[in-house]
């Protein structure tokens, strides 16, 4: 089964990268985009065969060492 | 006082008084009542928030001022004492040197990455807020035990953190220390130390001068960072208060980099009056100290405050902490001026307030005055305490521990490896190497040795800097071991080639209200400054970190000392690096029987007990004086002083950080040869010389009356050290480093 | 004569570059000749005879390092200069700034250890037949300190092929000693044309013996001694 | 209108964050784990209600900024 895990900073919480990007794009002439959040997006695959199993560890990988849940949230997808 | 729309939810004066909701703001009963004698009524949501911060311990010193009097803060070479953002220290040709630490530790126990990058980038705001240009950094860090994985996350990313925020900024991380400890666990030690230099005509204050003129904000927006933890019990959790709960503080470097080189820009030009960083309490902190050095008031236009966030109240906006922003007051007349300046750099600028007469700070939000405090009860009306203190039972228990109840180590080498695989001892390389250490290319002593040295652009002056201090023997005695943590910096910053010329300080305590704690703080601050006083090293600036606990009790009293030293002409730069076949070892200094708080009694024994070595102020003061003057002399080699480990560690790290080159030693003592190698007696420092200096410089250390003995030679590839002739370490040097070299590593892998 | 005429440098200084000074002090104090600061909106780089892209962060190093830079509105002289055949140097960030601006093939990944590293490093001079390293032996090993968290060369294979067969590798680092895990422990490259060349290390950082090592002083003096040679002017001693 | 930019390191390319991760997820005791690549995750608004149009502009800033070509591909959604 393979994971899709992605993790943004919290939106409260600031963004420099996004907005170090958004200032790029702007200066190259992309003046229509805003509010750009840069976060992470991790691939893998699990073997198992078990949904609900491959849902309850992805979640535990992701408290534990994907995101930093401080400052920021994840989602996740199974394929 | 007008009702404020925006903050329609806020609960108003009366509520805050009969749900006594300013406790959670850590506002006392009695705090309360004066904050309402001096406003001449109840205190409104904005406004109680404002005096929380402002006379929190962090603002207010309000349990350490009556200990912080006892420093020595003045000198023939001090231009500024504590007070401003950092001390300056006069090092000739109209140039000075300053430096400040500050703490971060409850943020880096939450969030350790942003908790030490924000730590960083808030103690290079106080540097260049002066007018200097930070030039280096130090850090000093305790963890718990590497076998926790919690410590080790920890670790791993304050030491990230710390590299993160200085690499990009582009100032050298150059010296620090770690140490491991499990008094630390669940809660760390992570303090942030910048020097900066800078001539004395340009030094700045952060004053509100000139009524009438206006205020300005410069960095990035505001968003609701950090704010006051204080939430309130009466808003339930929903979908809404979760996005208005504080956030983390994030750094960023990039924009700190921008705005440093921006406002240094605007100070050369010369039309600043007043300039401060915003740090803990933000806005709040930095207008009201602001107003008050300058016996006015400041007005501001919380609206025209840059927001980062959507719907942002007073409250928040007067507490946040984002990071990276500073205020400063400059003639209306030079706006266009400072404009320029900052649009060049990318970097935004708003006119927030204007400076009064009435010396009130008065917050106006949509033309509605919102806010209005006598900036005076603000920034020095808060009650000062004095906890009560008691000498601890465990300081007495300890008196009667006889250090050398444990039996004699058995094998030597042995032990000397497993000392210098303690992670206390062990190199740091693993965190150093983070570091950018070398950028601005002044960096003349890299990390690795005693202390760092950085050279002063344009001269042949260099400033040696360190970071030093010992929480076990200051757990053990207070007044001793604060004594030995002012020792040792100097102790450290001479062996470099520089005269010690002043400290800041970092005192991390537990929480002062309990009474042997408070006894820790008095008495180490007493023992420092005792120590300060016969250094002729005053203390000319610091910070103050109590409520240092975790579940079982207080951290390790640990005052850690920031010392800077000047070196007079690169040519006495001095490594403890050991340099030719042939050289003489010289041991300075006596060793005695004392195992209390050593590395030997925690690695052997697992156990912290007795009482600390001793430390005779007087013997420290010559022993540094002659080494100075014996290295100014061109007659040392090398110097190293002794410090965690004893003697046996020393000479394995000369030989070490001589690139491996081993030494010959004979001691002849009456103490237990372990006693011998691993007693961290004070006031001892290893010199090598070449042999035909050797006699002059014994000569030298004679005529000062500083015990010193030739204990062996420099050459081979092996350490060897005889006790009264019997072998007792024998190890080749690559041996004994790579235990040293791999101990951290191993544990991160 | 030709040989009255001093050599122009050119430092670039992006939002977040700080090495910028370090390569200014380093051009004037290993062979005297002037420098300017440039700053990142200049479009005209006519004046100059060599162009250093100094270290840093620029623009943050945010997204990916070198990424924003290579937009910056001098970029376009920068690359006319490139054809042109002044001489181009990229250290570090620089280096990073012209891949991403695709002057130099590659890309630097974060280093294998994904930890920034800041050493000496003991380096391999490929090939002295550049205008960079005419100073310094064949193969001969040099002291040049190091200071990235990003400085993983890779390229493809084909793209390997290549560089080894022009002589594009300029600098390895010695064997065993691979700090970052580049390809072929590549730690510095040139174009085809040999007049553009990008490094991880900081030649700039190892300028006289306080600061460990002055074996990047050679680098300056092989520049100066290239163009003075292309110009017809008399070459400095070694 | 939202866009969602998916920026992974080559397949061919080594991918030093994504191998950190995976055994980083071995030693917590996520065995089953393998493949483990790390990518970048951006999000952005466009003031712009054309599909057609925000397609271009959006693949344009890929290939021009977002994302390295020489090491990285990408992908994108808009909503
Ligand atoms: N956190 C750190 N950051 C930078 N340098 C460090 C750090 N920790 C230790 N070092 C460096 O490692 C060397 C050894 O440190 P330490 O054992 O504390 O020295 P000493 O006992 O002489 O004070 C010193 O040069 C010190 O500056
Ligand atoms: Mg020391």
């Amino acid at each position: 089964m393979k994971a899709k895990v992605y993790v943004t900073i919290k939106q409260n919480v600031l963004d420099p990268q996004g907005s170090a990007v958004e200032g790029a794009l702007h200066s190259l002439g992309f003046e229509e985009v805003g509010k750009v959040r840069v976060g992470k997006f991790v691939e893998l695959e699990l073997q198992t065969a078990d949904r609900g199993e491959a849902e309850a560890r992805v979640k535990a990988m992701c408290e534990k060492l994907l995101a930093n849940t401080v400052i920021e949230d994840y989602r996740y997808e199974l394929e | 006082m007008a009702q404020q729309l925006s903050a329609a939810k806020e609960p108003n004066a009366e509520q805050i008084a009969e749900q006594k909701l300013y406790k959670q703001m850590g506002v006392t009963d009695d705090e309360y009542a004066r904050i309402c004698g001096f406003l001449g009524r109840k205190p409104n949501y904005v406004e109680i928030g404002v005096f929380s911060v402002m006379w929190s311990e962090h603002c207010s010193y309000k349990n350490s001022k009556p200990v912080l009097r006892r420093f020595p803060t003045t000198g023939p070479r001090v231009l500024m004492g504590p007070g401003e953002g950092a001390g300056v220290v006069d090092i000739g040709d109209n140039q000075a040197v300053v430096f400040k630490i500050e703490s971060h530790n409850h943020p880096s126990a939450i969030e350790p990455y942003q908790g030490a990058a924000t730590g960083v980038g808030g103690i290079i705001r106080d540097i260049f807020s002066m007018g200097a240009r930070p030039v280096a950094l130090l850090n000093s860090l305790r963890f718990g035990r590497l076998e926790n994985d919690r410590v080790r996350y920890l670790f791993e990313h304050v030491v990230s953190g710390i590299a993160g925020y200085g690499n990009c900024i582009g100032i050298p991380t150059v010296a620090g220390e770690v140490m491991f400890d499990e008094s630390y666990e669940g809660n760390p030690l992570v303090n942030a130390m910048c020097v900066g230099l800078i001539d004395h005509d340009k030094i700045q204050k952060g004053v509100a001068k000139g009524v009438g003129n206006p205020v300005f904000y410069v960095g990035p927006a505001t968003g609701r960072d950090g704010i006051h933890g204080a939430t309130f019990a009466s808003e339930e959790l929903t979908a809404e208060s979760e996005a208005k709960r504080p956030a983390v503080q994030v750094g960023d470097p990039f924009m700190e980099k921008l705005v440093m080189e921006a406002c240094l820009e605007l100070i050369d030009s010369g039309i600043v009056l007043g300039i401060q960083d915003m740090g803990a309490a933000g806005l709040t902190c930095s207008s009201a100290e602001m107003a008050s050095k300058a016996g006015n008031g400041i007005e501001l236009y919380l609206d025209r405050v840059p927001q980062r966030e959507e719907g942002m109240t007073p409250y928040e906006m007067m507490l946040s902490e984002s990071q990276e922003r500073m205020l400063y007051v400059i003639r209306p007349e030079h706006e266009a001026q400072a404009r320029a300046i900052f649009d060049r750099w990318g970097v935004i600028c708003a006119k927030v307030g204007k400076v009064t007469d009435d010396g009130r700070l008065k917050l106006f939000h949509h033309g509605e005055l919102v806010g209005d405090m006598p900036v005076g009860a603000l920034v020095d009306e808060c009650p000062v305490y004095n906890p009560a203190s008691q000498e601890p039972a465990y300081y007495r228990e300890n008196a009667a521990i006889d250090t050398l109840r444990y039996p004699e180590a058995a094998n030597l080498t042995e032990t000397l490896r497993r000392i210098l695989a303690s992670p206390t001892v062990a190199s740091k390389e693993w965190v150093y190497n983070q570091y950018d250490s070398m950028v601005r290319t002044e960096t003349f002593v890299r990390p690795g040795s005693d202390a760092a040295v950085v050279g002063v652009p344009g001269t042949r002056k260099a400033l040696a800097m360190t970071t030093d201090c010992n929480g076990r023997y200051v757990y053990l005695d207070p007044a001793v071991g604060g004594r030995i943590a002012v020792s040792e910096a100097a102790r450290n910053i001479v062996c470099s080639g520089a005269l010690p010329l002043a400290v800041t300080d970092n005192l991390n305590f537990g929480s002062p209200e309990k009474p042997d704690i408070f006894w820790q703080l008095e008495q180490a601050t007493e023992g420092m400054a005792e120590a300060c006083r016969a250094l002729e090293t005053p203390v000319i600036g610091g910070n103050v970190s109590l409520y240092n606990e975790n579940a079982k009790g207080a951290i390790y009293p640990t005052p850690v000392v920031g010392m800077v030293g000047l070196v007079e002409d690169v040519d006495h730069i001095t490594t403890q690096g050991f340099k030719a076949e042939g050289d003489i070892v010289l041991l300075l200094g006596d060793t005695k029987a004392e195992l209390g708080g050593s590395e030997l009694q925690y690695v052997l024994h697992g156990v912290t007990e007795g009482r600390p070595p001793e430390l005779d102020l007087a013997v420290e003061r010559a022993l540094q004086q002659a080494v100075l003057e014996a290295i100014r002399g061109g007659l040392v080699a090398s110097a190293h002083d002794l410090s965690e480990g004893g003697l046996a560690v020393a000479l394995a790290e000369s030989c070490i950080s001589g690139g491996g080159i081993g030494a010959s030693v004979a001691l002849e003592t009456e103490l237990r040869p372990d006693v011998a190698l691993f007693s961290e007696s004070q006031s001892r420092i290893l010199l090598s010389a070449r042999p035909d200096k050797a006699d002059a410089l014994q000569e030298l250390l004679a005529a000062r009356g500083v015990p010193c003995r030739a204990i062996g030679t420099v050459g081979g590839s092996e350490l060897r050290i005889t006790v009264n002739g019997k072998e007792g370490v024998r190890s080749d040097v690559a041996q004994l480093e790579k235990a040293w070299k791999e101990a951290i590593p191993c544990y991160m892998k | 004569m030709k040989g009255d005429r001093v050599m122009k440098f050119a430092v670039l200084v992006f939002p977040g570059s700080n090495c910028d000074i370090d390569c200014y002090k380093a051009v004037e104090s290993t062979i005297g000749q002037p420098v300017d600061y440039v700053w990142q909106t200049s479009t005209d780089l006519s004046a100059y005879d060599a162009i250093l892209v100094p270290g840093g962060f620029s623009y943050g190093d945010y997204l990916r390092c070198g990424a924003i830079a290579q937009f910056a509105p001098v970029m376009g002289a920068l690359k006319q200069a490139a054809e042109d055949g002044k001489y181009i140097l990229g250290i570090c960030n620089g280096f990073q700034i012209l891949t991403e601006a695709r002057l130099l093939p590659g890309a630097l990944l974060r280093n294998k250890a994904l930890k920034f590293r800041c050493h000496s490093a003991k380096l391999r001079v490929v090939n002295n037949e550049t205008p960079f390293t005419r100073d310094y032996a064949e193969n001969e090993l040099i002291d040049i300190p190091i200071a990235h968290g990003e400085g993983n060369y890779y390229c493809d294979e084909a793209t390997l092929k290549e560089l080894q067969a022009n002589r594009q590798i300029v600098f390895r680092y010695e064997a065993g000693n691979n700090p970052n895990g580049s390809v072929d422990d590549i730690a510095g490259i040139c174009n085809r044309a040999g007049n553009v060349v990008g490094m991880m290390p900081h030649p700039e950082r190892a300028v006289h013996e306080l600061l460990g090592s002055a074996d990047g002083k050679r680098m300056f003096t092989s520049i100066l001694n290239a163009w003075r040679e292309r110009s017809g002017a008399a070459v400095i001693g070694g």
